[in-house]
This record gives structure tokens, sequence and C-alpha cells, in this order.
């Protein structure tokens, strides 16, 4: 792998960067792997790479169905932070935060993580009081937080109306300073680079249209553009499609995939430095490096695949965003897009074997993949790798909706179902 | 945002006034304590979750309160047709796939 | 527990709690409307000369009973006739007869609006006029009636409810609830430019709120009951 | 001040009201009917802003909504600042004031540019990708500077003045543009009866036939426009929205309208008017006569002041009598534009060449009119070069080979300051987009077409590749009768479609970049998007590197991601990538547009809802009441519920103590009317009663209360409440403040989907009745003083009984049940006299110190009595046992309860859950915090074992102890024991498991 820094940029300047290497090949598949990655998001690749950099499994194709990173990688406001209520998903998302702080470095791609701090607000005396458990909870799990009242958010946010106007005065909030958020496309980019370097086949335009079983273990996928394509081990990474999957290999999840849409400004100078989230207001911003305020909307009530959802889930956004910034009204609205999010009803991901053999899904993200995508990627591919869920990976098996062991993260998951 | 045929109200109304509530003709187990975990759990979190043909409960929230099936294509988003709590779909997956093949 | 076909047939009266929940008219107590405290009452002595593209009255104090019950029973339907000299309007539709009015809400709902202090004695005939299952509910403490008038009415629905106002698919006698700014309404056309809203109690003064602002730019006038 | 490049005759402007605004601190004047940037050429500026990465200096290139350079800020006040204003689309006002957006210290004269010349070689796409990484802890240094340089304008600082709103609209047909498609088509429809509206972006309507020479049925296309106008204006259902521009089209036929109502007039909108206004409009039909827009070419430094679209030429001289420029070199693919080079003569410039790309040239009727003027027209060549830096100075123009890809020959100079050029038009699909429908590539017209879409969608003109006047016209007419039927009307009076001139013309070539004697990495830059500064050079390098999706490509040089979302750029960046990987367009992808077309104000988003009206207050009968006795106030939900009474001087704690002291020792009273209030009746009530909650109603006696507990199909508790028998058939349930309308739904889709077998109705009371609480010990006195006509004695009115009475002249229903473990009332009069009855409470009670208190100290008082409050002591993930309340549930009941298999799950019966119990702290005067979470032992190294939280927390002035109530893993097994509760203060609070009921745990307070 060409390694990137400012020197290499200086070098190829000077050629006038006719010499760049390939970010990765374009191989022809094999007929067998060990391991098949359905999903060529961030989360896929992760798995890809963990797989052949932790676990040396590096006889590994990821199998995309259009291009990697467009999914929901593409999509989504970019926010990473960990604080989760319970035990079990904060430890999952601290594990993803304390890969993410040095990800750029391991793998020599600028993912641009920038950690200017996630404020989650308050509202009501209820809010206040789940955000107080929220946050001693983290802390005790050894992940930052703190609470702030008014005062200190207005300083970390001078242009929010941290006033007694609103309808909904802000009332504190919780403040993780290590949250953040990072390029998406970036991650997945790097990801992909970074496996392909260990060995790992990226096949792009390939889409899988059947899980092969024998006496109930899958042995490879049927693909539209390839054939047959066997494997010891499928992994399925299909945020938005987990669904089709599973019906592919036989199954019912425990999830429904709605649409999730967010917004961008036009970009405008730097005025808002950190992410700002509210439950209940509805709506979360953040600024983009670009000058872009990035807000994030509700989610859609229904099922919908179509990558798009209701106008008026966009002005309940737009207009939380207003009442908290009142100043932005006048700012416009640059474009809108939808993803497609896979929602459990416990608000947790799905990261776990199924009912076929040999057959492991990691699904049930909702609107919270991308900051878990490195988290995500290194759990998933011990699973993958042992061939059953590893610790971290326990609580999250699908099979938690039959004997009630859910972890209700609605609360802390950021969007409202 | 849907414009939504209300068949109690006949006639089209904005999404706004409904609330959609997952997926439909999926009975309560008459005898929940014959179930199994397993059977209990598909009952109230395992659904279908289809790229097409879905049929779905709607209710008509701000209007005449009454729920209502809606069969819908979730990927274009096209409402096939609207039935009554009790009522049957004309339109399926199988329905829709039989009529592409001819 | 009975089954759909056997609606078995049994004195309504006796089977529900129905109460006079007004003061003896002799009393000289006075309700207050959900509006009583913007004092429109005022407002109307202030704009007496003048005349707005919305005039604005809150029909206070009525009567407002719920009836429920299926148009299949003979006995509902009739029972309603009878008292209320009106035959229950079919599908969004709404129907007057003097100071009695009957909006169309549901399959198995309708809206009896009455002369306040007339309430409970067509509740009670109503009651009485019932067999088998229904249901009458007195809810005249939660609702009221705003009655707006004039050019520009319709503009503010328009910038109000989502549902098409046009003539041609709103025309006099359709009644609809529905998405009223963030809360709902009953919304009736009374006349060509005439119409009327029942809304909940606790959101009248929400909804003043939004009808002042909406007027920004007609000139509202508020007119006595 | 002359306005040097302005013409002495023609265009829409109106010369008599000439008005001045400001430009980068500098006065100009203008004319009413002026674009800003109409004006700005007028004027003779150059220069409008600063490229985004390079610094360099950049001009007008468009005259309308594709325009990427002229982006300017607005206002002339802080309030009424406005970010990222396109100078094509603002219409000039006196008194305007614009600023160029970057620049330092100005557009003119900018230090970044040496930078951008030297650093720019060093920033390829996606450079910041491969550098900034080392050290790691500089990144965030890094990063500050790339936020500097980053945005365009600037948000305001201090709040908008302005007002914005919405509209709903319905219609039969819409029509999106009022071009000659848009007008011919409105024209059936308005005819036939229809019920039309019909939107366009400009000033005015008319489109591009507001600069256009030819004629329609004989007469100037500008006449025609004003006849089709004046006609439309006489149909009451025809809506004609100018200045409004269709920004989203979304599905089954919902688009929204942003229209500009006063941004025409000043910055400030004037009083009691909107500012823009959103149409949210729902049609039956629609009908997309939305235009096309014109490529540019892509040749080295395209991007100098002075490079402009073939058309923006033609429309600056037409429509607002402005040249810009003294002497023109026009490159074209196509016919079409040659118009630009005779437009610009015939207003007496000098047009120094038409540089066609083709090798026949155009047809016959271009050609003989450039020959008649004398104009010189070489073929078969393309302008490979433009010259100047802050002005078109001259252009290198070269041989072409037959594909258009190498230059052959040699390399000829020519002097200018204008270089126009045209490579075709590109449909304007994007609405068609918008609803998820692909656009397909169309070779003859060499650019996308709307694909195949489930909406009810008609496309008629430029949209389609009808690049012709006539065909427009006969498009339109056709779609105008189209969408009159499809929408069930019948076409009525005259559907003849206009008619005009058709004109043979030559094939366009389809040609996108212009190749240069150096190979494209050596070139001087070509842009492709010039508001990104994205060259072909650029992407070629992201192909190289192996970004082979046109979305790749997208991403990696951010190309199309400005605020014109690559109107310009798109196709040409598209058809560079596929070239370079040697694959056709098709082949590259499809781009798909998102809304918004252009960008709109948050503000006419949010519309009216903002401020006091975002979201409804609501209040209960004595809400006035409140406010006059100084009550602070907590939101539940939507309402606004009195938090507690302070009086003068007091601390929240102060008020808090006496509030609960008061009904502890003599009397209190609560407004209790805001909770869920549903009126059930039927023959099977009881048996659904019992359906819906753990307990038992079977036997539930008329003139009884009961308390309930309301679980999920898991068997967690979502809501509570106490339901009172007021007839055989007729009960009234009460649910939690903020639960009532979900449990309203909740019943309603259990009888109607499940159990439609069960005769019950449900209705929902809760505005109807106003509810006293007149809690405490004298609480009966009180009640006796207002209390007309009935014993309310212990033994004539027990607890858990309710009763019909007259307080105070007023029927109501009093309910003896108690959520404070005291002698409780709670009176229930219809809300109309709920004020009334309140006051009386008060009056009569004054002798008692009856004391109003609000939810706070409504939460202390139950919290003493170990109480639960569904949302606060529940999360949805406990059932009735976690509670301690298995005396709720009725588990022998013949119905399977909702609930009831939930909560004998596997992991709901295990040992070891969560527990709720009660905590009293070893120091009686610490209060722990909610949101606490228990440990054994406070010195496990962290993570540490977390045994549970604390729900409720307070301070007991009754007691004179703090308490709490909290879970704790297998906490009803520990009664007794030590845990410790570590702070984020640092400090760690012991504390004891207990049982949650603090006060009288035999009940005999409430029974006395």
């Amino acid at each position: 792998m060409q390694k990137y820094s400012g020197f290499g940029l200086l070098k190829h300047a000077l050629s006038h960067h006719e010499n760049w290497q390939r970010v990765w090949r374009n191989p022809v598949p094999k007929k067998k792997y060990d391991v098949i990655i359905v999903g060529g998001g961030g989360h896929g690749l992760a798995t890809a790479y963990y797989l052949a950099k932790v676990h040396g499994i590096t006889n590994v194709a990821v199998l995309e169905k259009g291009y990697l990173g467009g999914g929901n990688t593409a999509r989504n406001t970019t926010i990473v932070r960990s604080n989760y209520l319970w035990d079990e998903s904060a430890k999952l998302y601290e594990h993803a935060m304390k890969l993410w702080e040095g990800l750029s470095q391991d793998l020599n791609y600028n993912v641009m993580f920038s950690q200017r701090g996630v404020l989650n607000l308050g509202h009501t005396l209820q809010d206040m009081r789940d955000i107080e458990r929220r946050v001693n909870a983290n802390r005790l799990n050894g992940i930052d937080g703190e609470v702030l009242d008014p005062q200190s958010i207005k300083e970390i946010v001078p242009m929010m109306d941290c006033s007694d106007k609103p309808r909904y005065p802000i009332m504190g909030a919780s403040w993780q300073p290590r949250g953040g958020v990072a390029r998406h496309d970036a991650v997945a980019w790097g990801y992909a680079r970074a496996a392909d370097a260990l060995g790992v086949d990226l096949i792009q335009q390939c889409e899988v249209v059947d899980i092969i079983q024998e006496d109930g273990a899958a042995t490879g996928v049927m693909t539209k553009t390839h054939g047959v394509i066997s494997a010891n081990r499928i992994g399925c990474v299909t945020a938005g499609n987990s669904g089709v999957m599973a019906a592919m290999a036989g199954f019912k999840l425990p999830l429904e995939s709605h649409p999730l849409q967010a917004l961008v400004s036009e970009p405008i100078k730097p005025i808002l430095d950190t992410v700002v989230m509210s439950n209940h207001v509805h709506g979360y911003v953040s600024q983009s490096d670009k000058g872009d305020l990035v807000i994030g909307a509700g989610i859609d009530g229904y099922l919908g695949y179509g990558q798009r959802g209701g106008y008026h889930t966009i002005e309940h956004t737009v207009q939380a965003i207003v009442e908290m910034f009142p100043v932005f009204s006048r700012v416009r609205m640059n474009r809108q897009w939808g993803g497609i999010v896979d929602t459990c009803p416990d608000a947790c991901p799905i990261i776990s074997a199924t009912p076929v053999e040999n057959l492991f899904f990691n699904c049930g993200w909702g609107t919270g993949g991308f900051k878990a995508t490195p988290g995500s990627g290194h759990v998933f591919a011990g699973t993958l790798a042992a061939g059953k869920a590893t610790e971290m990976a326990e609580p999250f098996s699908m099979f938690r909706f039959h004997d009630g062991a859910l972890i209700d993260e609605h609360g802390a998951a950021g969007v409202a179902h | 945002m849907f414009y939504i045929y209300c068949p109690h109200c006949e006639e089209h109304r904005e999404e706004e006034e409904f609330h959609a509530s997952g997926e439909a003709h999926i009975p309560r187990p008459l005898d929940p304590e014959s179930c199994t975990d397993k059977e209990w759990g598909e009952y109230m979190f395992f659904r279908t979750n289809p790229r097409g043909i879905h049929h779905e409960l709607w209710v008509h929230a701000i209007g005449c309160r009454k729920f209502f099936n809606i069969t819908r294509d979730t990927q274009t988003y096209e409402i096939k047709e609207v039935y009554k709590i009790g009522e049957k779909p004309t339109i399926t997956a199988a329905s829709v796939t039989a009529a592409k093949e001819v | 527990m009975s089954d759909q076909t056997n609606t078995a047939a049994f004195n309504y009266a006796q089977t529900i709690n129905a109460m006079d929940q007004r003061p003896v008219s002799d009393s000289g107590i006075e309700g207050h409307s959900p509006l009583h405290h913007a004092d429109l009452a005022a407002m109307a002595k202030a704009q007496q000369a003048s005349t707005g593209t919305v005039e604005l009255t809150e029909l206070k104090l009525r009567g407002h009973i719920v009836l429920r019950g299926k148009l299949e029973s003979s006995a509902f339907t009739q029972g309603v006739e009878s008292v209320l000299g009106l035959a229950l309007p079919g599908t969004l539709k709404m129907v007057v007869n003097g100071d009695i009015s009957i909006r169309w809400i549901s399959p198995d709902e309708w809206l009896v609006v009455v002369p306040g202090e007339r309430t409970f004695e067509i509740e009670q005939a109503l009651v009485n006029a019932m067999q088998g299952h229904c249901a009458i509910v007195n809810v005249s403490g939660g609702q009221t009636i705003l009655r707006l008038a004039g050019s520009d009415v319709q503009k503010v629905l328009q910038k109000s409810a989502p549902i098409d106002v046009h003539a041609s698919k709103f025309p006099v006698g359709k009644v609809v609830t529905t998405v009223f700014a963030k809360t709902q309404a009953i919304i009736s056309r009374t006349g060509d430019q005439e119409w009327e809203l029942v809304i909940r109690r606790s959101f009248s003064d929400y909804v003043w709120l939004w009808l002042q602002d909406c007027c920004a730019e007609f000139s509202l006038v508020v007119r006595e009951d | 001040m002359t306005q040097q490049n302005r013409l002495n005759s023609g265009g829409r402007i109106t010369r008599d009201s000439q008005i001045n605004f400001s430009y980068n601190g500098k006065s100009y004047p203008g004319f009413v009917g002026d674009t800003l940037a109409s004006a700005l050429l007028a004027n003779g500026v150059d220069i409008v802003g600063r490229s985004f990465k390079y610094s360099r200096p950049r001009g007008i290139v468009a005259a309308g909504a594709e325009e990427p350079n002229a982006i300017m800020q607005l206002g002339a006040t802080e309030e009424t600042q406005v970010p990222n204003v396109r100078a094509t689309q603002q219409e000039l006002f006196n008194g305007l004031v614009a600023n160029s957006t970057n620049g330092w210290p100005n557009v003119d004269f900018d230090m970044m540019e040496t930078f951008g010349k030297v650093g720019g070689k060093m920033m390829p796409p996606g450079f910041y990708y491969k550098t900034f990484m080392y050290p790691q802890s500089m990144w965030d240094t890094y990063e500050k500077y790339i936020r500097k340089a980053a945005g365009l304008g600037r948000s305001p600082l201090e709040n908008d003045p302005d007002r914005y709103d919405h509209y709903n609209q319905h219609a039969d047909i819409v029509i999106v543009g009022a071009g000659p498609a848009g007008l011919s088509a409105a024209l059936v429809a308005a005819r036939s009866g229809a019920r039309v509206i019909i939107a366009d972006e400009q000033s005015e309507f008319g489109g591009a036939l507001l600069h256009s020479t030819e004629l329609i049925d004989g007469e100037p296309a500008d006449q025609w426009v004003a006849k089709v106008v004046a006609e439309l204006a006489t149909f009451s259902d025809v809506l004609m929205l100018p200045k409004s521009t269709v920004n989203g089209y979304h599905d089954h036929n919902f688009l929204t309208i942003h229209e500009r109502c006063t941004d025409h007039i000043a910055d400030r909108a004037p009083k009691n008017t909107s500012r823009q206004r959103m149409h949210r409009v729902r049609t039956n039909w629609v009908v997309l006569a939305t235009g096309a827009h014109e490529r540019p070419l892509v040749f080295a430094n395209n991007d100098v002041p002075g490079s402009m679209l073939a058309s923006a030429v033609s429309t600056y001289i037409n429509r607002y009598a402005v040249v810009p420029g003294k002497q023109l070199v026009l490159m074209t693919t196509n016919d079409n534009a040659y118009s630009a080079a005779f437009d610009w003569k015939a207003a007496g410039r000098e047009v120094v060449a038409i540089v066609d790309t083709r090798k026949q040239g155009g047809g016959v009727a271009v050609t003989e009119k450039a020959k008649s003027l004398g104009i010189k027209v070489i073929t078969g060549s393309a302008v490979v070069e433009a010259q100047g830096s802050k002005r078109v100075t001259g252009v290198s123009v070269a041989g072409l080979n037959d594909a258009g890809d190498k230059v052959i020959g040699a390399v000829s100079q020519l002097s200018c300051d204008t270089v126009a050029s045209s490579g075709g038009w590109s449909p304007a699909i994007h609405l068609s987009c918008h609803t998820g429908s692909r656009p397909t590539w169309n070779e003859d017209v060499i650019g996308f077409l709307p694909g195949e879409t489930v909406q009810k969608q008609l496309t008629a003109g430029a949209i389609n590749g009808a690049f012709d006047l006539a065909s427009c016209l006969a498009q339109g007419t056709a779609a105008g009768i189209d969408a009159v039927q499809n929408a069930g009307l019948t076409v009525a009076g005259d559907s003849a479609a206009a008619s005009a001139e058709q004109v043979d013309v030559n094939k366009p070539m389809a040609l996108f970049h212009i190749p240069h004697p150096k190979s494209t990495s050596r070139a001087p830059k070509q842009f492709v998007d010039l508001q990104n500064d994205v060259t072909a050079a650029g992407i070629e390098l992201a192909t190289l590197e192996g970004f082979e999706s046109i979305e790749h490509v997208k991403r990696y040089t951010a190309m199309g991601f400005g605020t014109d979302q690559g109107k310009l750029g798109n196709i040409n960046g598209m058809a560079i990538a596929a070239k370079s990987m040697n694959k056709s367009i098709p082949e590259t992808g499809t781009t798909i547009f998102r809304p918004n077309y252009t960008p709109i104000t948050f503000g006419a988003i949010v519309g009216r809802n903002c401020g006091g009206l975002f979201d409804p207050e609501r209040y209960s009968s004595m809400h006035q009441w409140h406010l006059e006795n100084g009550a602070l106030f907590e939101d539940v939900g939507n309402w606004k519920r009195p938090w507690y009474f302070p009086q003068a001087g007091e601390t929240m704690q102060q008020s808090l103590e006496r509030e609960c002291l008061a009904v502890r020792e003599s009397a209190g009273v609560l407004d209790a009317s805001t909770l869920g209030k549903i009126d059930i009746q039927g023959p099977d009530a009881r048996e659904f009663l019992g359906r819906v909650y753990t307990n038992a109603w079977a036997k539930l006696g008329i003139g009884k209360c009961r308390y309930g507990l309301m679980c999920g199909e898991d068997g967690m508790v979502f809501d509570d409440g106490v339901t009172a028998c007021l007839a055989e058939n007729h009960f009234v349930m009460t649910t939690t403040t903020g639960g009532a309308a979900r449990v309203l739904e909740w019943l309603e889709i259990y009888h109607q989907t499940e159990w439609p077998e069960l005769d019950v109705y449900f209705n929902t009371v809760t505005d109807h009745w106003s509810t006293i609480t007149v809690t405490g010990p004298n609480s009966r006195k009180i009640l006796e003083q207002v209390v007309d006509d009935i014993d309310i004695s212990n033994e004539a009115f027990k607890y858990m009984d309710w009763k019909a009475a007259t307080v105070q002249g007023v029927p109501a229903r009093i309910f003896r049940i108690s959520f404070t473990g005291e002698l409780s009332f709670e009176i229930n009069v219809q809300a109309n006299y709920g004020m009334r009855i309140w006051k009386a409470v008060m009056e009569k009670g004054a002798a008692f110190n009856l004391t109003p208190y609000g939810t706070e100290t409504m939460h202390i008082l139950r919290a003493e009595k170990g109480f639960i409050i569904a949302g606060q002591d529940t999360d949805g993930s406990v059932h009735p046992y976690d509670l301690g309340m298995g005396w709720a549930v009725s588990p022998k009941k013949p119905f399977s309860f909702i609930g009831k298999r939930g909560m004998n799950r596997e992991d709901c019966v295990k040992e070891n859950r969560k527990q709720l119990v009660g905590i009293t702290t070893k120091d009686p005067k610490v209060v722990i915090p909610e949101g606490a979470q228990a440990v054994n032992d406070p010195n496990e190294p962290i993570p540490m074992t977390m045994l549970g939280h604390v729900t409720s927390s307070y301070y007991s002035a009754c007691l004179g102890h703090s308490i709490a109530m909290a879970y704790i893993r297998n906490g009803h097994n520990r009664m007794g024991e030590t845990i410790y509760y570590p702070l984020a203060d640092g400090r760690v609070v012991e504390a004891q498991i207990c049982s949650p009921i603090f006060l009288d745990p035999k009940g005999e307070r409430q029974n006395v």
C-alpha cells in the first residue's frame, strides 16, 4: 500500500498527480472464500479489515451490490459518541470510540475524526432525570460525560437560545467531550483501502440474490453477476436490506426498515463548533468542515425502502432547529436526502448467529450505526472468526427477542421512534 | 407525504392525519399461554419487512379514529389498495408477481 | 360478553350514569367558556363598529353530546331522530335544525350540539330513547365552537389546515375532523363564507393565538355570541 | 456613476426609476427590473467572488438558478443578513446592500490567491484524506484552519425580525415553469375549468421568452406572454405564482412551492406581511415544464471573469439591456447558441468570432445570418484556453479532431474580453428525480431525460429535450390536454397550440471537455464545478485512483455538492469521468437530484410554527388562577402544569416543604385536570378492562374505584391509573397526563382489530372535566363547606368510592381516592365550572390553610407513600413484579390479559432482576440525585458493577430525612443492606435498602 503523507502529496504534485496508485483493486471474484461479507458499507468493510488484520483471515470477499460505502454510510449525519445507557451497549460503543481515536493512523487514511463534543439537551424534568441516569452510568462505565446547566451550555454553543423564552427551554444537557463527527466517505474508503491491501477482495456491482444452503447450513451465495460464490462463513452487513437478506435465507428478523431523513444548509462561516442533539424538540445539528449545517430528522413511521420520507418530518425538524437556533431562520436549506434504517424494537443492534448455520447477521443499528462502525466491524470480525458470538456480541443476539432480554436504548438512541 | 384514502371518511386525506401502526394481519394468538417464548417473541417482534408489497395497519388518528389496512409498495410508496379491518386484500405480492409475468 | 351478531336489546338508560352537569337554571351560576380568559366580549364591544374580513364568534357554552352507535341499529337511528327531529347525517355531513345540529364524526360517532340550557334535557331524552349497545356522552365542558365568517376565512383555513377547502370539495354542509395548525378541529362549512370550528378546550388558547397571528394580514373582528 | 455596459434602449427594465445599491461598500446605480447580477454587469463589475479552494477571481457566468459564482451576502442590518444569495436571482431594490463572500482583504486583491497558486498543486481531490494525519494530536489545529477557509456567507447573529407562513393548496393540475410550454399547458387547463397552479422561479412569467427575439403567432414572444398571462388572470381557479420556486416534488403528487413575497422590495418585509411563503400543494396531475440549463464547455482557464454561458449573454442583452463586455468570442457545439453572437452584434459591440466545434459548422439559417452580419465563423475548432486573470484578455483557438478529444493544427490567438460557450442543453429534470425516478440518458438530446415514474406526472418542452420554440408550444399544449383529461375533466375552449417558426439546424455535437495541447493533468486548470473548484484533471485523477462509480467521483471531488448542486457542471463531469474510464455516460451512472431545487430559507419551512406557536400549550380551566398566584410551570406533554407555587422570598426547597407540610398537617389542593380521562360504555366494558389491565375487574361494584396497571404485550408497565364504575356498563378510566392519547389509541387498536366482538365505546373526556384534588387531614372539613347535598363522613363515603354531589351549586362527581396517602377527595365538575369551584374551594379552605401545590410536591407526597409514577419510576423495561406490585396482577383471570404472557418469558422470570425499592441515606440530610447509580463496593475500579439507578429522590420534610425510590438488582431480597452511590462530583453516598413505603405503611391516614 502506497503510504499517504504530506510529503507524498508534495512528491505527487511535482509529477502532476499522474502516478497515484489505485486505492483498491478491482478483482475477479474467486470461486470460494473463507468468509464472504455481504454488504460493502462501513460496517462490512470494517469487518473485512479486522478479519484480515486481527484474525489473519485474508481469504475474504466483500460483495457490494452498488458501490462501496454507498448506503447509509454515505447518508448519515456522521455523529460519533458512546454515551449509551446500558452496560452492554455502552461497552460496545465505547469500544468503537477507542478505535475511532486512532483510526486515521491505523488506516493511514484521514477519516477526519473530530472530537468537538456532543451535547444531548434536556428540556423537561424527565429529560434531566434520564440525562443524569445516563451520565452516571457512563462515568461508572469509564465513559466521559458530565451534566451541564444552561449557562455552561451557552458557553459551548453561544448562538443557541438558552434563555427561558423558547416553548421548551433548555434545562441542561449531557456533554461528551470525546464525541464528535467523522468524514463518512473517508471511513468507508479508508477501511476499503486497508482491507484491500491485506488481500481482501472488494467486489462492487455484485448483488447477492440468494443464500445457498445445505442441511440447514449456508455454503455460499448466488450473485446476479458472478454466479455462485462459496464460503465457509457468511456475514450479512446490509443495513437497509437486512429483512430482504433474511427472507432469502428463509427467516424473519425482529426489525423494520424505515426512512430516516437528513438535510444540510448551504455552507456558512463557522458558527457551531459542536454537535447538538435534542430528543425532545427533535432535531440534531452539527457544522461540517465545509460549513454546512448537517441536520438529522426524525424517523418516518412507516416501512420505506425508497430512501425518502415525508416532508412534514423535515418541517418538524427544521422547526426544532430554528427553535433552538432562532438566528438560523434566514440561513437556507440546500438539500435533503434519506436513508433506510433497520430498527429493532429495543433500539439496539443485532450481532448474531441465525437459524442458519454459518450465516451471521450484523444489523438493526437503527439510527446509530455510523458511530459504531469500527466497533461493529471489530466485534463482528471476532464473531465470524470464532463462528460464534464474542463476549461483546453475546447480548446482541437476535434471540433476545424470544427470551425477553432486551436492551432498551430508546432514550439514548437520539432519535425518537 | 402520502395522500391516503380513508375507507371510512371515503375521501383522501393528508398523511398528517394518520399514524402508521405496523404490519397488518398479525393476529394475537388466541391462547397466549400455550405459546412458547419463541412463538410469543415472533408475534411481538418479528416482521416480514418486505421491499415491495406490504400490508399495513394505519389509523386515521386525527379524523375518524378508525384503523384500516393499506397495501403499499415500500419501494415506490404507491398505495395499491385500502381496505377495512376484517377484509382481505385483493392485491398481494403474489398477485403482483403473477400480473407481471402475464 | 356478546358477539357481533347478537346485540342484545337492553334498556340503555339503566346501564349508564348520566347526570345533569349544569347548575340549576335559577342559581345564577355562569360557566366559563374555554376562551373566557381572552375576554372576547370586551373586544367585541370595542370592535362593534368595525367590519372585518374575518369575523370570529365564540359560540360558547353550548351543549355538546357525543353519540356512538351503529347505523344498522334502528333503535339507535330512530331514537336519535325521534328526539332531535333530525336524521343522523351520513359520511362527512352536518345537518342543522334551528339551534340543534348533528355533525358526522365517524361511521359510529356523531356530535350533537344543542343550546346549553337544554343539554341534559336532550341528553336524557336520547338516553331514554335508546335500546341496546350505544354510548351517549356529554362533552360540553371539553370543547367550544368558533364561528369564522368573512371573505378571508378560506385563506385562514388554508393557512391552518391541510384539507381542501375549495367550494367544489368542501361545500356547505360538509364536516371533517382534521389537523388544524398543531392541534385538531372539527371543521364545517355553514355558509359560502361561514365556517365553524369545534376545538378542544385545553387547546383553545393556542387556537386563539394562532388565529390572531394568521389574521395579521387580514382584518380580524370579534363578534359577540 | 454611469452604467457603462447599459444599452440606451431595450430590455425589461424601468428606466425612469433609477435606484441605488451597494456592493462591497461602494454605491452603484441600477433600475427596477434588474437583478443584482445584471446591475453589477451594467456597472462593469467583473469580480464577484473568490473560488473556494484556489481563491481565483470569479465573475458572473449565468443569468439564473445555475449561477455558481455570484454568491452574495445580503442585508443592510445584522438581523436581516442573508447568506449565499445568488445575484442572478435577486431582484434589485433601492438600498440593497450586498457583499461578496470570499476573499481577503477583498475580492479584487486576495492574499489567499498567492497561497492558492502555490498550494493549489498540493490540493488535488481528496488531499485532506491523505494528509493532516501526523502527528495525531495536530488534527485539531489543522482542522481549525480548514474550517476557517470553508463556508460562503455567514449566518446572522441576531434573530430574524420577519414572519413566514404556509398555505395549503389543492389543485387539479400544477404546472411547473411558465415558459412557452408551461404557459401553453396552463392556457388549455384554465380554459377547461381546471383548478390550476402555475409557478415560476423568475420575477415574471415567460421563461426564456423574456429574452427571446423569436415570434409566436407572428408577434414578438413577450407580447404573446403578456396576452396569455392576462387571460390566465381572468380565471378564479388559476393561481399564478411568479417569484415562486417549486423546490420539492414529493410522493403522491405533493409539491412545495417557495414564494418570495417581499425579497424584491427590501431586505425586511413590510409589517404584517410574510417575507416568504411555502405553498404545500397536493395536486392530481403535475406538468413539468421546467426547461433546460445550458452547459458551458470545459476548457483551460474557463473560470476567468468574462467567461460566460452563451444564453446568459443573450439574457443580459435582451432582458436587461446590459452587454457584459466589448469583444466576444463565442464557442458552441450547436446552432442555438449563435443567437448570443447575433444579440451581441445587434447591441453594437464587436463579435470577434464564433468558434463552432463542429466540422460542418451550423445550419443554413445561422450560417447565413452570421455571414450577413459579417461575423467570422471558425468551424471544427475550439477555444482551448483563455488568457487573463481578473478579466479575459484573449483566447487560444485550435482545430479539433473528429472525436473532439484532441487538438490538431496550430493554435491561434484571438483578442477578446468575453468568451461565451455553449455545450448544448441539459433538461432540468431535477423535480422528476425527487420521487425516486431514475433519469435515462438520451443520445439525441445529449442529456438525461425524466425516467419512468409512478407519479401522475407529465412533461413538456425543453425538459423532454425539445429545444425549439415550436415544439415547446406544441408539447405544452398537448400536456395541458392530457392533464385535463387525466384529471377527469373535459377540454374546453381553444386548445390549439400557438405557432412559431421551425428552423432547420445542424445536429449538435456531443462535446463536454475541450482538449488542450497539453495533457489534462498538465494543462491550465479546466473547471467543471466552479463553486467547488473541481477540475477535469481532478476527475481524471479520481478515476485513476479507482473511484469508478459516478457517486464515488462526485464524493471524492465534491463535484455538485455546492449551492448550485451541479446544475452547470454535473453532466460535463460525468462525461469526463466516463471518458477517462472508457465507458459511456449511462454506464458510469446517473445523477440523482434531491430536494431542494434551489436552497430555501429555514424560516419559510418553519412558517408560523415558531416562538409561542412552536408547539401548543394546553391549559386547564384553572390556568389563569395559577398564573395569577405565581405558579411556576412544568411541561408535561403539551400541558403546562403548575410545578410549585413559590411565595415571596422562598427557595424552591422551602416552597416544597411548605406545600408538603400543609398537606400532611392540614390540607392542600392540586389541579389534577390534566390526567387523561376516558369514558367507557358498553355491555363488554368490564370484560375489556379485564383484558387491558393486569388486575381483576369482574367484581368492581357500581360506585367503586380501582387502581390498575397497564402493560404492553411484553409485560412491561406503560401506564396506570384509577378507573371508576359509574354504572353497570359505564366506567371512567384515568390515565397519566402524558399517556392519555396513547392509551386511547391502545384501547381502540385492540377493540377495532382484535376484539371487535366486544361491545364497548371509548370517548375522551379529558378536557370535559376539571379535577380538583383536596387532600390532607382537614380535607373533609373543607369538603363539608363546599358540598351542598351529601354525607361525606367516613361511614357514608368510603375510601375508593365515588359519589355524585352538588358542590357550591354545581353538579359534581367526587372520587375518594388518594395519591398522597392522606384523606383525599377529587372533585370533578364540568370544566366550564372548574374555575368557579376551584376558587370556592380556595375560599372555604382558607381557614384550614388550604395550600395549592404543584407537580413537584405531588411527587414528593406520593414517593413518601411509595406510589410509582409511570414514566419516571418505569422505563419500559420493568414489569409489575419488578415494581413490587404483584398485588396488582391477577394471573388467574380467565382471559390472558395483555402483558401476562410477556411477563412470563425466560428473562422476565429469572432471578436477579432489577427491582424497585426504597432507599434511605446514612446522612438523612443528603438527597441522592435522581439518576445516580448504586454499587456494592465504592472502591471497585472502573468499570464498576452497577445495581440500578435512583428514579425518584426528595427530601421529605414530613419525615425529616431524605427518601428515594430506586432500582436495585435483586433489591426485594436485600432489605436493610447497605449500598453506595458514587456521584459525579466525587462524593460517595452511603445508603440503605428499605421498603419504598416510607409513611403510614398500613394506609391508615387515607382511611380516616
